[in-house]
């Protein structure tokens, strides 16, 4: 059991996965790896809402067979487990764009693969 | 240049989010939660399910369900969509 | 198309990957689980066919038109779920305190019984339907895309 | 009737999602019936709008709480707390919904006979709906997680449109940069719910806005709604994807996006006047939106004059009209704190820019249709190689005149009206603004001239000699909103008393809209 | 009709003034020169050069405001150069923003 956090270390853990994934997606030009920032970011928010909900102690919130004992909160578990999908959802349709932009003009990189500017 | 620029402002927003993480939010483990405990209160003879989660998924945020049930929908039908048609493509080409 | 031993593994172990999505995806209301968990379950398991036989075999036995029928079904049958109860209000628990899905569970822990939670069983079958034809028709046509397969409109 | 009304704020979001689900059933039965299933729906959905639109403007704001035991009950069962989701409908959403209604309904007829040669129709049409109820799910929600989903509803099914002709490879390029785009933005978004629900427990816009307390998270909350939402309407310096997005997408879908922006700038409105409110009465964020107005208008004439693709020059008019938008609601928002100069030009300054959102949401979706009545014709985009256009496509000629003139404000039409207030109430904050917002307008008018000699006026180009006028659905579809222009045009008063300044009042009054969701609740 | 805090403006009455110009405008242009040939006088003068084809005569969309390029050209070539097609640079411009609006928030303070 986890009582006593120093310093909200989920929160932190979660502001800096968020930093990290800005990091991926200023400076990596490779689509493929910006992608993976995006997926670093949801998963760093995902963590944040998740982190919201836990209560010292709680077990799941489901009363089957449940032990004594206070619950951690359900809706930010289902926010978490919306959110995810959501983001399922915008993986997939951002890799066919690069399979496509492959396909258009042979290369992953968001520098020399570009065509519309000024 | 950009590279500089990038790495200041990066610098700036992970300092604001660290800082309000660390001193402005909850302690963690102890969140204010007035609506979790009514839910996790009537859950049971509201919905009649044990599942509290699914509860709050399917009964009290329904509304939310069936949006990310569209957008899976949404995401389906556009990679069918953008994926459509390249044998076409390329005997024309 | 991968070595004969992979492919008689992968034909015994979808069975039993089957079988446990569907648990997740019936007892979403009792244990952790649900609609989108199980169907990701099975979606697992095509992907494993998938990878064991070529696209071209699987294609022969799901086709992207059977599959887009599947969803839109599945999320017909949940937008008319919540259409069900718009007499009350739309997304009304309707079914709790009748004879399907309606007993109510006595509160504070309980080992759980299968014919509660209202619509949400059903909800959760619909979502498990739409999840299962969604993902396996990205997966099938990405698939069929890399290797210059036609995709049927 | 009467329960059709208490049901009308769901049927218009649930409708078209359903028509979405069954027009993959439905297409079996060929093109014609999915069209006709199409365009009954959207006509229904615009009969709703406006019966609940009429109601509203008679009895006040409509709320409906789903799956609850009656669904004008905002908190059953005697809780203080509003635990499901509720749709709060007020003015100004039910003023956004008229425009989404009626922009949505012309360019489904337009797309008619534009998208007729296209393949994947099927499909198209389904993205269609399902972006038309994501923006209705946005505009009519009071919940700030259901806006964040319904954001993401109305961002994927437009990144796939954008991309629908991915025989292009700059039409799959703009599609990756708005899918981009939106992705980042939502999920910032998203984390700046999870920062108000870490301290309020919360996640219903009229509750938070009754416990609001300002603090530090609310700060960071508050600019990662801003930023998040300002991204989508391409305010400067955050355009740069929007031309790149909007010029290679189908001249219909791009239509609709441009009302989808006005809706995210809805959700900026939102956030500022009824979820934060009085509580942030400091000039600061009134002044950060003025001078993001000024340079919105400033930079995207100037990047507008020189365009030769006539949909990306298009997009460029868009952005720098979005500027004048923001400039208003800045003004009003700047003077939100005193009471005495939001009574003499502030109201006046917030009705100025949303009047200018309806006016915009008239001629510059008649714009992007005229130019893709031109791209249907010539099979091109580049202004260079158009020219004598209009010797054979009148009709198209006599419409782009009228967007032209009421875009760049030349009395009488209706352009001149809103920017009007706006210049007045305006000069009455800060005179340097007006005259800055003047001059763009006169660089508008002097591109949208290039345009006009440049694709329409001169001798008639060999390679066009036998084009023809575009059919008779885009040619509906364009009459509709140039009819909607004039009416505007000639009845300003009328259209500015009945519907812009309830929907200003509505903004302006926070208390209203908290009353709403808590009733009797102090 | 729309009452703004100094002014007012009535789209009809604008209409019947423009008609009423347009009327007095005809009526000036009646009394004009009667002996105009309109074949002839129509006609482009290339200073008896060769009549160019239809295209040629044609001025192209890029020619049009190609001074007003010029004479801004020290706004308009750092403003292009910032309009680099990137998706990062898009994401650079947005992190900035957050920063920006962030510290004047806190510096202004509120309620």
């Amino acid at each position: 059991m986890m009582e006593h956090v120093p310093l909200n270390f989920p929160f932190l853990a979660a502001a800096l996965l968020v930093g990290i994934s800005f990091y991926i997606l200023i400076f990596k030009r490779n689509l493929i790896k910006l992608i993976m920032g995006i997926g670093m970011l949801a998963s760093g928010v995902n963590l944040f809402l998740v982190a919201l909900g836990y209560r010292a102690g709680g077990n799941a919130p489901i009363y089957t067979d449940v032990p004594e004992g206070p619950m951690v909160l359900p809706v930010p578990q289902a926010l978490t487990l919306t959110s995810i999908v959501i983001n399922v959802a915008v993986l997939a349709l951002m890799l066919t764009m690069v399979i496509l932009i492959y396909r258009h003009t042979g290369n992953i990189d968001s520098k020399k693969s570009r065509i519309l500017k000024g | 240049m950009r590279q500089v620029i990038g790495l200041i402002v990066l610098l700036v927003v992970i300092a604001f989010l660290v800082s309000g993480m660390l001193q402005f939010i909850h302690p963690f483990g102890y969140p204010p939660s007035d609506i979790d405990d009514y839910i996790i209160e009537k859950a049971q003879e509201e919905t009649a399910s044990n599942n509290v989660v699914a509860s709050v998924v399917f009964d009290y945020r329904g509304f939310d369900t069936l949006g990310e049930a569209t957008i899976l929908f949404t995401a389906v039908t556009g990679v069918l969509l953008l994926l459509r048609t390249v044998k076409r493509k390329e005997k024309n080409s | 198309m991968l070595s004969k031993i992979v492919r008689t593994a992968a034909n015994q172990l979808i069975l039993f990957i089957l079988i446990f999505g569907l648990y997740v995806i019936a007892h979403g209301h009792l244990t952790p689980g649900g609609g989108f968990q199980g169907g990701a379950v099975i979606v697992s398991g095509v992907v494993m066919l998938l990878v064991a036989f070529s696209s071209k075999e699987l294609k022969k036995s799901l086709r992207e038109r059977t599959l887009s029928v599947m969803e839109s079904s599945g999320a017909l049958i949940f937008i008319g779920l919540a259409f069900a109860g718009i007499g009350i209000a739309f997304f009304y628990n309707f079914l709790v305190g009748t004879p399907i899905f309606g007993r109510i569970p006595v509160t504070g822990p309980n080992p759980g019984d299968i014919w509660t939670g209202g619509v949400i069983p059903l909800m959760n079958f619909a979502v498990g339907l739409k999840v299962v034809a969604g993902l396996s028709a990205v997966v099938l046509a990405m698939a069929l895309f890399s290797s210059g397969e036609e995709i049927e409109e | 009737m009467d329960k059709l009304l208490t049901y009308s704020p769901i049927l218009i979001i649930a409708i078209p999602l359903a028509v979405a689900f069954l027009i993959p059933l439905i297409s079996r039965a060929g093109g014609k019936a999915r069209n006709a299933l199409v365009i009954a729906s959207l006509a229904f959905v615009e009969f709703l709008v406006i019966i609940l639109a009429r109601d509203i403007y008679l009895n006040g704001i409509h709320i409906y709480t789903l799956g609850a035991i009656a669904p004008d009950l905002a908190l059953p069962g005697g809780v203080m707390v509003p635990i499901r989701i509720i749709l709060e409908v007020d003015a100004m959403s039910i003023f956004m919904g008229i425009i989404w209604a009626t922009v949505s309904l012309t360019a489904a007829i337009y797309s008619l006979s534009h998208m007729a040669r296209e393949t994947g129709q099927t499909r198209f049409y389904t993205l269609s709906l399902l972006m038309v109820a994501g923006c209705f799910g946005m505009i009519f929600t009071g919940d700030l997680f259901n806006l964040f989903v319904f954001l993401e509803i109305t961002s994927i099914s437009g990144a796939a449109l954008i991309a629908f002709r991915t025989r292009f490879a700059d039409a799959v390029e703009g599609g990756f940069k708005y899918i981009v785009i939106s992705a980042v933005a939502g999920l910032m978004f998203l984390f700046g719910v999870g920062l108000l629900y870490a301290q309020y427990n919360s996640l219903n816009i009229g509750f938070l806005a009754s416990v609001m307390q300002y603090s530090m998270l609310d700060k960071i909350a508050l600019t990662l709604f801003l930023m998040s939402l300002t991204i989508k309407t391409g305010m400067v310096p955050l355009h740069m994807w929007y031309p790149d997005s909007y010029s290679v997408a189908p001249a219909n879908i791009t239509a609709m996006l441009v009302i989808t922006s006005h809706a995210c700038m809805y959700a900026v409105f939102r956030v500022c006047f009824s979820l934060y409110g009085i509580t942030l009465g400091v000039a600061a964020l009134g002044w950060i939106v003025v001078i993001i107005g000024l340079l919105t208008m400033f930079v995207g004439v100037t990047m507008a004059v020189f365009q030769t693709d006539v949909m990306r020059f298009m997009s460029y008019h868009a952005i720098s009209q979005m500027g004048y938008m923001w400039l208003g609601v800045g003004v009003g928002l700047a003077v939100l704190g005193n009471p005495e100069a939001l009574a003499t030009y502030g109201r006046d300054a917030i009705g100025g820019g949303i009047f200018h959102i309806l006016n915009h949401a008239m001629y510059k979706p008649l714009l992007f249709l005229t130019a893709g009545a031109l791209y249907h014709r010539t099979a091109t985009r580049d202004l260079n190689k158009m020219g004598g256009l209009g010797h054979n496509m009148k009709f198209t000629l006599i419409l782009y005149i009228i967007g032209t003139l009421s875009i760049a404000g030349i009395p009488p039409l209706n352009g001149f009206a809103s920017k009007f207030l706006i210049y007045e109430s305006v000069y009455q904050f800060n005179p340097v603004l007006a005259v800055v917002a003047m001059l763009v307008s006169i660089i508008t008018l002097a591109s949208f001239t290039k345009a006009f000699q440049s694709a329409f006026t001169g001798p008639q180009l060999p390679e066009y000699k036998d084009v023809k006028e575009v059919p008779k659905p885009m040619l509906i579809g364009m009459g509709i909103l140039a009819a909607g222009i004039i009416f505007t045009s000639i009845f300003p008063g009328l259209v500015l008393e009945h519907i812009v300044y309830p929907a200003t009042d509505a903004l302006i009054n926070q208390a209203a809209y908290v009353n709403g969701i808590m009733g009797g609740i102090p | 009709m729309i009452e703004s805090p100094s002014g007012f403006w009535e789209p009809v009455v604008w209409i019947i003034a423009a008609i009423v110009a347009l009327l007095i405008a005809y009526f000036i242009q009646r009394r004009g020169e009667k002996t105009y040939k309109k074949g002839v006088q129509s006609e482009t003068f290339l200073m008896g050069n060769p009549k160019l084809s239809e295209g040629e005569t044609h001025v192209r969309a890029h020619n049009i405001y190609w001074g007003f390029f010029e004479g801004l050209k020290k706004y308009y070539v750092p403003t292009i150069n910032a309009h680099t097609g990137i998706i990062n640079d898009h994401l650079v411009w947005l992190t900035a923003g957050i920063a920006i609006v962030i510290i004047i928030l806190f510096i202004a303070g509120g309620i």
